[in-house]
């Protein structure tokens, strides 16, 4: 158990991003209002990047930009979790954008946000 | 395990745990806009720098924005407060 | 935000009298939540089951009792799953390799050959942007598409015929609200800062666009703080003025340029590349703004996709269309 | 290298750029482009097809300057070009069919927005089914993801909005669980390339260090991808989103993206774990066992339904049900067994749904069974094609469906005594079921006691729709007499795939 602690102690970054994917997670799953499951969602990507981008990390060196042409590698942290999270931000805002129109249409449409009575509702309409 | 990365991660999870238990829309999505900021100062400690950028002009600038739109839009909060949000997520 | 979610949720269950499987469980998470082996759920899932001859009766008993319950219930569910999850997620954590170690196995020959050979093979003085344009195209190719595809979605959603919105025949009058009263701004604060920041972040998208070789940055980043400025203006002067130089059709004709010449170039690196040919790509000085061959008009052309993308979202969020 | 080994390549690519025009045309502009395009790719994966045969390999194709860890790749094997060729063929087929609800239930503004979805799909479908790197599939999934969605929501009705509420937030959680997975591998692996990860994963799993993360790591997959392809527990989106689509749309996603999904997962237990890692973990008889459920409660659910297409939908949960029984297998059979019902899923489902659409025609917009009495007469050639699918879906002798049931079974008959017993009753009592379901349908839309209300009524000779189905038709016809063929192929394939 000691160790168990002292590995989370060590990978604290780590620990902190998968308590953020846990939550992030729930809010998704448990929360009936959309503008908190979007938050959610946004949460759980956050997590995840985090949790890559900290794979990157080694510590001591400086960001993947090479200064005065010295490309000793010793010198620099792992650039491709960078690059990878980078696109997954973007992917993240493409998403979001998309949730959030889709909660725009459904409030304009039934005057809640709560999924649970939306899908009670367009269930008693007709097509 | 230096203080400030430590302080910041609580902040994230503090923040993450808010947003679930907050009642007020406006207030989860406020929160939202620190997380990002909070991130964008986790990414350069982590050395990543286009991270950084990006996420700030992403994930704290145009998704807050788009939240505060869409709630505007759903009536969730009044023009003043529409604005107020606006600009201050644009300062970054 | 609806507290009464999940009350109404079991009456109206109960006056149907049948048991509609979605109408009932929505998420597995939660169907797996009531699956879980705890007295209370055992409870629950054999009210549920018993619950379809008796359901009148049991009605004005969960108008007393059940709400508070069910929601407890919920809540308890809800925190159970997320600390399982969380334990089994941290269980694995403590197995990873250490954080910040050299000697992770992250830390491989692909991670070196990016760093060291970057300037020669990329022309890049960034690796990250060698990587994620060169090294790793097809995948920031692909990147490119995804934000073009939700905005494409996004606009299916938003947008209202520009005929209909001049004419004032809205179809559905709701899908713009009010926002159209919302404009110009008169906010004399706003519209002071936005003098000043509006011009400041095109000029720094520009920049983080073009050193996007060299420095932090590149297309996405640099592009967004440009939709950004476009955003801040719009909100700042009206959409009319920022309607004057980027319309509809610009947009279109701004994305679709931008997409193609990104898709062309990226095709013609491979096709090369994949093949054996030479490129006849001159990859410029490195860390100057004419460095990385090709990386640099991709960067551009990405930077204005994403900028007048972010723009769009917007204002489809605001007033239904460019 | 030959001009013929760049069309995989070309393909993905330059349907981006398809589907980026297209959402700048005029819909009816926008469907020429579509379409032509779609026949290009078809003949071009056709091509690969035979090139892979001739060759009897497959080749590595590298995107851009640099080899496989540094630079991406995609992998073109028989199997491989199979599936894009089907794919690529059944989305033309489907678009065609469902071509005149497309323009009926889109807003005409936004028609066209509709073919730039069909086109980014396939390019993720096609990206999907090449590709050997994961972080490739995590970007192009997501790309799917998204425009499935839109394909839902392009008909706008209160309904379809709210079933794609539920489907995309379900995709997304998918997509997060197959990140976190994709993550969690790289940070033990430190790879992304297929074949990379699965050397260290070999070595990994022969020193037994690192024991819990890689089942945590195979359970986040398995996870994330089961609930984009509805696999049994989380398929509760499913009905909705396919029930209320248009046509066209149903007949893709039931059809194509829940398949892309599952050839994403057989790739990665069999190209990223390996055999050994997967039986060794157990995975298997969990999806065995769910796949079984599947069979039996989405035949269940199908039975239930008075709308016919939730029904079919319903019955797509029990098909994707037969595929993952296959994958649970864990034997070459189970595996052949998984690829002939994929290819016989994407050709009959999209049928059913387009036949359908076109008995929804002639019964003034109705779906609900009551309203579809006679329709078959209505619209013969419908009738027709609707009755070849549900006997394959049963799995009568001559037509697809069968091919499946029977390469189950020997799959089933070669493994342990317990995993028999349960696989051949479940495929006993899943073609009762289904037989339950389809053959009351087939009396229904040839019954004479039409309501007075649509007796009149003809289908209009439509040369699209009706093209699209005799297609269909021939090729499960073809498909089921002649499966020696096919399943050689698909054998070929897989001996390639590293099985």
């Amino acid at each position: 158990m000691p160790d168990f602690l002292q590995n989370l102690l060590t990978n604290y970054y780590e620990t902190a991003a998968v308590i953020l994917f846990g939550i992030g997670f729930t809010t998704l799953l448990m929360h009936r209002n959309l503008i908190k499951k979007i938050v959610g969602l946004n949460f759980m990507d956050s997590a995840v990047y985090l949790f890559l981008a900290s794979k990157g990390y080694i510590a001591g060196r400086l960001a993947p930009i090479i200064t005065d042409g010295d490309s000793d590698p010793s010198k620099y942290v792992n650039p491709i979790p960078t690059g990878l999270v980078l696109t997954g931000i973007v992917v993240s805002v493409s998403v979001t954008a998309f949730l959030l129109a889709l909660t725009c249409r459904l409030y304009d449409r039934f005057h809640t946000l709560d999924i649970d009575e939306i899908t009670h509702l367009a269930r008693k309409e007709r097509d | 395990m230096t203080l400030f990365d430590g302080i910041l991660l609580a902040f994230l999870i503090i923040c993450a745990i808010s947003v679930s238990v907050t009642r007020n829309l406006l207030a989860s999505i406020i929160i939202y806009m620190s997380f990002s900021l909070i991130m964008s100062v986790l990414w350069l400690t982590l050395e990543a720098p286009d991270l950084a950028i990006t996420e700030a002009a992403v994930g704290a600038g145009v998704t807050s924005l788009l939240f505060f739109a869409t709630l505007k839009k759903i009536h969730a909060i009044k023009a003043e407060d529409a604005k107020s949000g606006e600009d201050e997520s644009d300062e970054e | 935000m609806r507290n009464d979610g999940a009350f109404a949720r079991l009456v109206r269950f109960v006056e149907d009298g049948t048991f509609q499987e979605e109408s009932f469980t929505l998420s597995p998470a939660e169907k797996a939540a009531l699956d879980t082996d705890t007295p209370e759920n055992r409870w629950l899932t054999s009210v549920q089951h018993s619950e379809k001859p008796v359901g009148a009766r049991l009605m004005s008993w969960f108008a007393d009792k059940g709400f508070d319950l069910f929601n407890n219930l919920y809540r308890i569910a809800s925190v159970f799953i997320c600390v399982t999850l969380i334990g089994v997620l941290l269980t694995v954590v403590s197995f990873l390799p250490a954080f910040g170690s050299a000697d992770n196995p992250a830390v491989n020959e692909v991670v070196e050959r990016y760093v060291s050979r970057s300037i020669e093979e990329t022309g890049t003085t960034n690796a990250v942007a060698g990587m994620i344009s060169a090294y790793r195209g097809f995948d920031t190719l692909g990147e490119a598409h995804v934000l073009f595809v939700a905005a494409c979605s996004v606009i299916i959603l938003l947008r209202v015929d520009p005929s209909e919105r001049k004419h004032g025949r809205l179809l559905n009058p709701d899908l713009l609200g009010e926002d159209l009263d919302f404009e110009p701004n008169t906010d004399l604060i706003l519209r002071k800062a936005a003098k000043l920041l509006v011009p400041l972040s095109f000029i720094f998208g520009l920049y983080v666009i073009l050193n996007g070789t060299s420095s932090p940055g590149g297309g996405f980043s640099g592009g967004a703080l440009m939709g950004a400025g476009l955003i801040l203006s719009s909100t700042a002067f009206g959409f009319k003025r920022t309607e004057r130089f980027f319309g509809d059709e610009m947009y279109h004709v701004v994305k679709t340029a931008c997409l193609t010449v990104y898709a062309l170039l990226m095709a013609y690196f491979i096709f090369m590349g994949a093949n054996g040919f030479e490129d006849h790509v001159w990859l410029g000085v490195p860390g100057g703004i004419v460095s990385g061959g090709l990386i640099l008009p991709i960067n551009a052309a990405v930077g204005f996709e994403v900028a007048c993308t972010m723009y769009c979202f917007y204002a489809l969020f605001r007033k239904g269309g460019l | 290298m030959e001009l013929v080994q760049n069309f995989p390549f070309l393909t993905i690519v330059f349907s981006l750029t398809c589907g980026v025009f297209c959402a700048v045309l005029k819909a009816r502009t926008a469907k020429r482009l579509c379409l032509c395009w779609l026949t290009l790719t078809t003949v071009m994966s056709l091509a690969v097809l035979v090139y892979t045969m001739r060759t009897n390999g497959y080749y590595v194709y590298r995107m851009g300057k640099w080899n496989a860890p540094w630079g991406n790749e995609i992998r073109v094997g028989i199997l491989e070009a199979l599936m894009a060729s089907v794919f690529s063929g059944v989305m033309l087929l489907s678009l065609l069919g469902g071509m005149h609800h497309i323009f009926a239930d889109c807003e005409p503004e936004k028609a066209n927005l509709y073919f730039t979805m069909c086109s980014l799909l396939m390019s993720s479908l096609f990206a999907l089914i090449y590709t050997n790197d994961l972080f490739t599939a995590y970007v192009f999934v997501e790309i799917n993801t998204i425009a499935s969605c839109a394909l839902v929501m392009l008909k706008s009705s209160a309904r379809t909005l709210v079933a794609t509420t539920r489907y995309l937030i379900m995709s997304l959680l998918g997509s997060g669980l197959f990140l976190l997975g994709i993550v969690t591998l790289y940070g033990i692996t430190g790879e992304l390339l297929m074949e990379s990860i699965a050397e260290k994963v070999r070595e990994i799993f022969a020193s037994g260090a690192y024991s819990l993360p890689l089942t945590v790591i195979i359970g986040l997959f398995s996870v994330g991808l089961a609930v984009k392809s509805a696999l049994f527990p989380f398929h509760s989106w499913l009905p909705d989103a396919h029930g209320n689509a248009t046509a066209s749309s149903s007949a893709i996603l039931s059809g194509l993206v829940l398949k892309g999904y599952i050839i994403v997962l057989i790739k990665i237990f069999y190209r990223v774990f390996g055999l050994d890692v997967i039986v060794a973990k157990q995975v298997s008889q969990f999806l065995f066992l769910f796949g079984v459920c599947a069979m039996i409660f989405g035949s269940v659910g199908a039975i239930r339904e008075r709308d016919l297409k939730r029904m079919l939908a319903y019955s797509s949960v029990a098909q994707v049900g037969y595929i993952y029984v296959g994958i649970g297998l864990h034997s070459r059979l189970g595996m052949v067994a998984a690829c002939v019902q994929i290819i016989a899923h994407a050709i009959t489902k999209p049928m059913l749904f387009i036949a359908a659409g076109g008995f929804i025609d002639v019964s003034g917009g109705h779906k609900s069974m009551s309203a579809l009495t006679g329709a078959g007469r209505r619209d013969p050639l419908g009738g027709v094609a609707f009755t070849v699918g549900a006997l394959s879906m049963i799995g009568i002798p001559f037509f697809a469906g069968f091919v499946t049931k029977l390469h189950l079974t020997q799959g089933a008959l070669e493994s342990g005594a317990a995993t028999m017993t349960v696989a051949l009753a479940a495929i006993a009592v899943s073609t009762l079921l289904n037989a339950l379901y389809y053959v009351p349908v087939i009396f229904n839309i040839f019954s004479g006691r039409e309501s007075g209300e649509y007796k009149g009524l003809r289908v209009r000779w439509r040369a699209d729709y009706a093209f699209s189905l005799v297609c269909f038709i021939a090729l499960n016809i073809g498909f089921g007499s002649f499966s020696r063929i096919v399943v050689g192929v698909i054998r070929r394939g897989l001996e390639l795939f590293g099985m």
